[in-house]
């Protein structure tokens, strides 16, 4: 496997769905280069992941990867990653990562409901993690920007690395904004290619219109013009 | 090994496979896939007279077979390009042609004069077919006599080869190839995407900011063949074809009807290595047909 | 249960789902399959002023998510329809057009003059948009001046709904619609199938006898709703719309950008009990939306 | 199951092929009323064909079904069923059927090679095999016209059933019509219905362009206009 960073993503070929005609991008979710194995965390949405949910072990799968940039290599020990439902997919990459270079962050994880919680076990081997949940039935009760984390002034961490809904990243970088803290988001636009030659999957920047699957995914949330992402 | 060679208005192409405007960036992106040698030439990104954003996101639905966009030639300016972009180009190993757009006629007769200027920049394809621009675009492509217009005023300014890249999205395809061969074309590259809608029932909103844009893919080969069939019997100069193209059957399929070069647009976000397999595949035809040459498939589909 | 009955012209459908002319015979077929009485309409084949045996095998090839096909109106002709189809046709609890095609704008007339005639068909949808017969069919449909001819000339002697259908293999679907109109027509009808054509590169020859036919199918769902949409916003009289719909939600797009009843074609292929499960799932999109009548749904997309 | 009759067929709706749009027409090979099982034998031969032999025991299987006419009943006893490479699949349950009316057909089936050849034995159950395979690796060499069968004079048949390729049809319809026995064929043009509605389907008949999917598949070979047919 070549050098992969958390952030980035695969482009999967999903065979055998008449309706799936483009590749679908995925955060990659983990990556063991002892096994040699990569890890996606897939949310069946349409027929495309719903194929790929009848998938078999010992199946084989078409990636081109890997795309896109990366989250930054914190300064400092203080870092908070933030997760909502299909959108944690990087962060449990991003934990391990952080981990070899000996840094714990904290997780603060949301999902709808107890059922759809998953792997709050795993992110617990790389550091503490928080919950909510939009119905309260498990951990805090309403959207992770209502976790009591965010209450805490001034926040305790020097970064958020966040990924989600575009309006809970949109949320959660107003907090950061609001608190001072600096933040990075990765973004889900709609792709076609994945690597930077349709310009289909740009978001509004500082610098006019960057592509989502190059200059992307991850953006520092203070250069992003959110009124444009849909 | 067949004879994948193929000349059209004193242009080489080493083989007949090439990449469509806007759907191989300016071929940089593709070179951690391959080898750009390989190619018989690059279509690069559209070029107009100074910076366009493009337009908003969402720029792209899939569609059954196919997708949408609505890119709206978001490129940097002719400027820019010379300066920055062709710099780079000039490194690679194929033929690279320029697509040139605009929104007045000034605008492409000022692009095509900068081009002209370019060596190793053997050809541009003027762009006379793009639905995703408010002004210009689209409109010069699909009534006869403003093609002929912009493709004179070009001609006039652009020495070298000048291709011209039509819409398919016209009663009568031949009498826009005719038009433009009026206008002092030496070839034309057809088709461009069909203008085509998608909604989204649960949102009730149309799929991207445009509401319409440009349909590419396999779904619109059939068209795009028919265009090509129609146009080879109507005029005498080489065409250049595309519209769904994903292998090298569909390649020949182009070819048989009349095409003497084939681009590959939308088949790239799906396979990035499909053009040097396309032309693998070709070669492979060709061996096993007993054809000696890539040449002699042109245009030679059996009516009878 | 959410209302389902639509209104155009005058007439009554108790829910917006037809079946396209040529792709549900003349019903009978499909007794089989399910009660008639289901559906919204029923647009039947094309009837002619005589017996047509239309073109040669092979008529079909199968394309990227949809089909090309060179039937070329075959039927025995209007006097055998009004003596043997039309008897049997009454049977059926459900609104019957007839789709009336010709050669000439004579044909046209007597064809229509004899449906007049016929008690409990209530409609005729004009067909000036066959791409495969030789002379007549599309090319009264792609060029506005004898598209009014060829309607002015119907809506005299027709006296009860006039249905015009038209092509898509136009420049400007707006202006078509508009020349129509200016001749009388009560109802538009889009799309009839994309001008295509199909290869078989191993034989080195055209799929179908004709060497270029009509591409239906979902691949032609984007261009069909951008159609529906233009002509929507640009006329003031009903739409009819079809093209590639194979579900519920297709044709919930279709009402969306303007069409107040649609049509199931090739879908009917796929899938034959289609029309009824659309009817069904119309009236579970509308009761998830809470919304009362299919009626709320026409031209509904939100743009801003 | 409804009643099926020898000579129909099924359209099969195929999943998960993204380039089988329409539906694909095969004969019926064999009904087991007992068992409730209809038995289909399928050639590869493009991407619809190759997904259907990529089912596993258990899979659903879509089917429009039982369509066309069927062979006729024989009024004697003396009938050959002739079929070629796919298109032996009727004759299997015609023979069953033609037993049932305590008739023992023979057979003549051919294939290019003997590795293609199969259930000769099968056939056996119901009459007598007689084998063709073109390169001779099984049985008599050459094309089933060529089988020695049909050097009989005058055939001791009343009636031929044949099915397979367009051309092998043709051939063993204009030995039969010079013999003087009567011979019905069964037409695998190209399809998009199946059901009588698209009219894609035709052949010239001496009665005008008939739809092979309604008044065929099975033809009188007296009745056909072999031009037509591609
Ligand atoms: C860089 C990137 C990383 C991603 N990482 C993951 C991941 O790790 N795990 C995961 O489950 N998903 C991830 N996604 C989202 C995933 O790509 C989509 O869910 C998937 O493409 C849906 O495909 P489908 O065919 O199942 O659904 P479709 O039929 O294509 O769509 C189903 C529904 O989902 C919506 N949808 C589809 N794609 C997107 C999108 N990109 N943005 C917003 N809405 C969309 C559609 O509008 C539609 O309502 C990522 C997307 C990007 C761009
Ligand atoms: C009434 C009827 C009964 C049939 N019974 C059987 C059967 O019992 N067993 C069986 O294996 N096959 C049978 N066939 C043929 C079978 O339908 C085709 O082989 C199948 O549709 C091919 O599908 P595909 O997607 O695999 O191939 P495609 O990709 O569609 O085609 C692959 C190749 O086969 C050729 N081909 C496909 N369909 C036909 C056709 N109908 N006629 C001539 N050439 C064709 C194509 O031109 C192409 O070269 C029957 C056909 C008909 C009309
Ligand atoms: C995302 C995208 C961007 C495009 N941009 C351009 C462009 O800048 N100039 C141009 O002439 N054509 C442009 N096209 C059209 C293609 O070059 C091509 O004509 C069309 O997509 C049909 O070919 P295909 O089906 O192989 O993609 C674009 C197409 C796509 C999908
Ligand atoms: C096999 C076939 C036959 C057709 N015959 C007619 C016809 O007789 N008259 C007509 O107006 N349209 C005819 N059409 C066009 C359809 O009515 C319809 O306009 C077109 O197929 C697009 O819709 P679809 O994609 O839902 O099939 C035919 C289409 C097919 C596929
Ligand atoms: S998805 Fe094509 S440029 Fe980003
Ligand atoms: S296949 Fe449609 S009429 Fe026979």
């Amino acid at each position: 496997m070549p050098v992969i960073l958390p952030g980035q993503f695969v482009q999967v070929l999903v065979h055998n769905s008449p309706s799936t005609f483009l590749r679908r991008p995925f955060s990659i979710h983990f990556v063991d280069y002892a096994r040699n194995t990569l890890k996606l965390l897939v949310q069946v949405k349409g027929e495309g992941t719903r194929h790929m949910g009848m998938l078999a072990p010992g199946d084989t799968l078409n990636l081109v990867y890997p795309l896109g940039n990366s989250f930054s290599v914190p300064a400092s020990h203080k870092v908070l990653l933030v997760g909502g439902g299909a959108g944690v997919a990087p962060l449990m990459f991003m934990g391990d990562f952080l981990n070899q270079k000996s840094i714990r962050p904290d997780f603060l994880v949301g999902f709808r409901s107890a059922d759809e919680v998953s792997q709050v076990e795993e992110y617990s081997k790389y550091g503490k993690v928080y919950l909510s949940t939009d119905d309260g039935s498990m951990g805090e009760k309403g959207f992770v920007t209502q976790n009591p984390v965010f209450n805490q002034s001034p926040l305790p961490y020097d970064r958020i690395y966040c990924c989600g809904p575009d309006a809970m990243m949109h949320a959660v970088a107003n907090i950061a904004a609001e608190k001072g803290v600096a933040c990075e988001v990765s973004l889900e636009n709609y792709m076609a290619c994945g690597y930077g030659v349709c310009l289909c999957c740009i978001t509004q920047t500082d610098k006019g219109n960057e592509r989502v699957c190059i200059e992307g995914p991850v953006f520092d949330a203070a250069r992003l013009k959110w009124q444009s992402n849909g | 090994m067949a004879d994948l060679n193929i000349n059209i208005a004193g242009m080489q192409f080493k083989n007949p496979v090439t990449t469509a405007s806007g759907c191989f960036g300016y071929g940089e992106e593709f070179r951690d896939f391959y080898d750009l040698g390989l190619l018989g030439g690059i279509f690069v990104k559209a070029v107009t007279g100074s910076n366009r954003d493009g337009n908003k996101y969402p720029r792209m639905a899939e569609t059954p077979s196919g997708m949408l966009n609505s890119v709206g030639l978001q490129n940097k300016g002719v400027d820019h390009f010379c300066e920055f972009i062709y710099p780079r180009l000039r490194e690679f190993n194929t033929q690279i042609i320029v697509n040139v757009s605009g929104s007045t006629i000034e605008e492409y007769v000022k692009v095509a004069e900068r081009i002209n200027e370019l060596e190793g920049i053997p050809a541009i394809e003027l762009n006379i077919s793009c639905p995703n621009v408010k002004e210009g675009g689209m409109a010069f492509g699909v009534v006869p006599s403003t093609a002929t217009e912009v493709t004179r005023a070009v001609r006039d300014v652009y020495k070298k080869v000048l291709m011209v890249k039509l819409s398919p999205n016209v009663t009568s395809i031949t009498e826009m190839a005719k038009a433009v061969v009026d206008g002092g074309a030496d070839v034309l590259t057809l088709i461009n995407t069909l203008l085509g809608m998608a909604i989204n029932a649960e949102t009730q909103r149309p799929v991207i900011s445009t509401i319409t844009g440009g349909l590419s893919g396999p779904a619109i080969k059939p068209v795009a063949l028919r265009m090509v069939w129609q146009v080879f019997k109507a005029v005498k100069i080489p065409i250049v074809g595309l519209g769904g193209i994903m292998n090298a059957t569909d390649a020949i399929e182009f070819m048989l009807a009349g095409a003497s070069v084939i681009q590959v647009g939308t088949a790239n976000f799906i396979d990035p290595m499909v053009a040097p397999k396309i032309v693998e595949g070709i070669n492979e035809y060709l061996d096993r047909h007993n054809i000696a040459s890539a040449r002699e498939i042109i245009g030679a589909l059996k009516v009878c």
